[in-house]
């Protein structure tokens, strides 16, 4: 079912955690199935220093968060930004059709974190 | 690592003896039973004999039994055929099920609202059960059948099979039940149970898959569900599944012979995995404590997503499954916890384990040893635990 | 006396091969597809495994190919699925077939007409063919489906399935054929013959008893014959049959590889049998005599009922089928030689001799050795044999 | 399917063929599957003499056919007239449900002969 990337993922998730005084936060809730994914960043000069994650899902919202963390780790938050749930799959091997959806909570969660970071700047 | 087998629910390794009876049969009794010359009548001898061994060990006599391709079969063909036929006879079109019923069941009863029916869902309590008041409430004069499971699938949960049929029948509606878990791991009598149609799947007790039945009582008129050759009496055409009927009869014949053994010994294995597993912070037992089938342990573990939680046990070697979403393509969660009073979040993280012949003191103890740990990590990856 | 066994096309020896490839599967991946751990995974590959062999061996793609119980479950899904989705739409509610159906196709029909389709039934020649012209005058505006069969399962002969399904699918209709007498022994192509829907059996390809297969054209909706899990994307629920289908798989290669040597090899003992017996006085060739099955040879004997030749043949160790009465618990003389024009009394009389791989020249020489005596003395038995 | 005693009268059948110059012979047709049964009788002070059977039709028609002879030849016309469809089917041992009425096809032959032959004789 799950590409081998995935499991690894799974069973070796990274990043996990909580960012204690995190820059930002994003929670979001998975409209199709439920799921939860909690994500916190440490943001200097635009850059993401640290990031940590938490989610309550499925093994591909386990992979897709843990992924996640890495691709944008180190990363300017708007290159963060134009992160997509589909290279966030892509960059697992790819997830079976029916668990698409999942990648979603990723991105989306990171998406929150960043838009909770600049509120907190006032940049908004 | 040797695994550990624990879903047994889902489908069971076949018997070595079941193996054996099927390949003698494919390899010296290939006939079609329909045939006149002697490997017909060869094939047809051994239908006979599994029909009978099958009808045995539901107190049923041969005659009232036809063979299906599976429990799903045999759920639709009771209900598609008893509605529609108690229509014809201008009965009424009234149904009532119960909400956790397998999806045979449920999707079957929805499809004939669709051809005009009422659908009446029989509440549970929080254990699970069906109570006889709820089923008194609901049966009116047009009422032409009853379903409701003997045994659930996801909670064990036993219903009150004989109270609720004899209610059904006084008032002139027939009643099916979908012993597809029961049979074969605890005593199932048709005629204790006064019910007019069971259904019965061979996989879940050491048969093969692909095959199961239909008790039909005398004198209860089904439309089929499908039409071809006259075999099964005209009630279920189609050249017979011979090798995996001869399997689901031997596979009868030696749960008959072990059953009460064997439920004893899973009984004491369940009982210390609940045990056990409720030992740890914030879990809960589904379905009723006692009055439930031997195999069957269900737990939620808050905060805990069931995927996450049956992948981490399949690396362990335990393979378990879980009412959770994403089991079976449905993201919903399980149907049957819902309707017990769990929240969405709770019934998420539910684990079956359901336990079998092949099952060991040692396999129940690698169990008690590695849940925990596990419930420990991903506890510590959840944003809804503040441990 | 070594038994000869000439009812292939009633049923057919499984192969050792697929024997070995089912137990296989039953000791080492008795998983239910649907389960999310190891054991669920493997069987998950090993069905798809199955489903691309078999829908490589008629060109169609795995997605295209749902798993039933056997060709009567596929005709009848094929027909109601097809006839009452496309009435849902508002097309009609017009069906033709031909009178030379098997009872799966036939009977299903009827039943439709009980649901108020109109069916018309294509009459045939006297080789059992149906001509386009036929169907042509037949088509409506509302004709919905129709459904004809690829190779006769009595007396062999093949029908002009691209000419008839091109005509009925240019006219809106869908386009469904039978082909569980020709899958596997000739070729079958669904996009060749350009059909919606096509039915096939593993039992008669040296496959087990029990599993069979639709092919569904992409675009094609059906509505189900039965409701349950979300196996075979909800078409067909049910626990998959996984060493059945992993049978049929192996079934399907095995054919692949072999089919045209076996092909050749059993037109020359059919045309042996043929002319063979011919020479024998009052007999007739029911079906074409070169558009039909290889495997194919049905003949008259007048003045003999058909069970007693049956008898005596098995009295002999030859097993062979007859379209006669009492075969198959019906009295009513075969309805394929009645539609061909032949009398009750000739149709009684007819033997059918359906060749495949365990057969040698030897068989054939002993058949032609044996069946002049045993028509002699069922003649010398007839009341209406003035020899 | 059919029992021993069926397969030996359908293997060996006594009594076939035709009487010439026959007191009487009844020919029938069964009217549920469309078989068909010819008897002759040689009758002699009342009592069957001998008897002969042509039969058109399943193993069941022509075991009956065979023992239905037996058990009349040497009778008297009238006990001959006593025997049941299910006399012959239980002189067999038994017939399978769905055969039960090719047994109808011997007596009622039977009956025709000697209503022939009564008719000959001018005692009806
Ligand atoms: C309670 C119940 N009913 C019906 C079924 C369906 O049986 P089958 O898989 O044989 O179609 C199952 C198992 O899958 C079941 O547990
Ligand atoms: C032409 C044809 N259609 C359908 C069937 C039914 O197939 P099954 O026996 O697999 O149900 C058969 C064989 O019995 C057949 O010959
Ligand atoms: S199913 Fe919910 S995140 Fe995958
Ligand atoms: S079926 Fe005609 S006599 Fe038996």
């Amino acid at each position: 079912m799950y590409t081998e990337k995935v499991m690894e993922h799974f069973a070796n998730p990274r990043n996990v955690g909580e960012i204690e005084e995190a820059s930002g936060v994003g929670e979001v809730g998975n409209a199709s199935c439920g799921d939860i994914m909690r994500i916190s960043i440490q943001v200097e000069d635009n850059i993401i220093k640290d990031i940590k994650f938490k989610t309550f899902g499925c093994g591909a919202a386990i992979a897709t968060s843990s992924v996640c963390t890495e691709l944008v780790k180190g990363k300017s938050i708007d290159e963060a930004l134009e992160l997509t749930n589909q290279a966030v799959a892509d960059a697992l091997g790819g997830l079976p059709p029916a668990k698409m959806h999942c990648s979603n909570l990723a991105a989306e969660a990171l998406h929150e974190a960043i838009a909770d970071y600049k509120a907190k700047q006032g940049k908004e | 690592m040797q695994p550990v087998y624990m879903d047994h629910g889902a489908t069971t390794p076949v018997h070595p003896e079941v193996v054996k009876a099927m390949v003698e049969t494919m390899e010296k009794s290939f006939g079609n039973p329909s045939s006149v010359h002697a490997f017909g009548r060869e094939a047809r001898k051994l239908l006979d004999e599994a029909r009978a061994s099958v009808a045995s060990l539901m107190g049923a006599s041969p005659e009232q039994i036809i063979f299906t391709s599976g429990g799903t079969e045999a759920d639709n063909m009771a209900i598609f055929g008893a509605a529609r036929g108690m229509r014809l006879k201008g009965k009424g079109n009234h149904i009532i099920t119960s909400a956790v019923e397998h999806h045979a069941v449920l999707d079957a009863c929805k499809a004939l609202e669709k051809e005009g029916f009422e659908v009446t869902i029989l509440p549970v309590d929080e254990d699970g059960q069906v109570h006889v008041e709820e089923l008194e409430k609901a049966l009116r004069d047009d009422t032409v059948l009853v379903t409701i499971m003997h045994a659930n699938n996801e909670v064990g949960t036993i219903q009150p099979i004989q109270e609720l049929a004899r209610l059904a029948k006084a008032r002139g509606a027939v009643f099916h039940t979908d012993a597809v878990q029961s049979f074969g791991k605890i005593p199932v009598d048709v005629n204790e149970l006064g019910v007019d149609l069971l259904s019965a799947s061979a996989h879940k007790i050491y048969g093969p898959k692909g095959v199961g039945c239909l008790y039909i009582a005398k004198g209860v008129k089904l439309t089929p569900l499908s039409y071809g050759g006259s075999q099964e009496r005209r009630r279920r055409p189609g050249t017979e599944n011979l090798p995996g009927i001869v399997g689901f009869g031997k596979a009868a014949l030696i749960s008959q012979a072990e059953m009460q053994a064997e439920a004893e010994r899973l009984t004491r294995y369940r009982d210390r995995l609940i045990d056990g597993l409720m030992e740890l912070p914030h879990v809960k037992l589904n379905g009723h404590r006692t009055n439930r089938l031997p195999q069957n342990v269900n737990l939620s573990f808050h905060f805990i997503e069931g995927e996450s939680l049956l992948l981490m046990l399949d690396m362990k070697g335990i393979a378990a499954s879980s009412g959770s979403a994403c089991t079976s393509g449905s993201l919903d969660p399980s149907h049957v916890l819902l309707a017990m009073g769990l929240s969405h979040e709770i019934a998420h993280g539910s684990l079956r384990l359901t336990l079998g012949r092949g099952n060991s003191e040692e396999d129940v103890d690698y169990i008690l040893n590695t849940i925990p740990e596990i419930v420990e990590r991903l506890r510590a990856l959840s944003p809804l635990y503040e441990g």
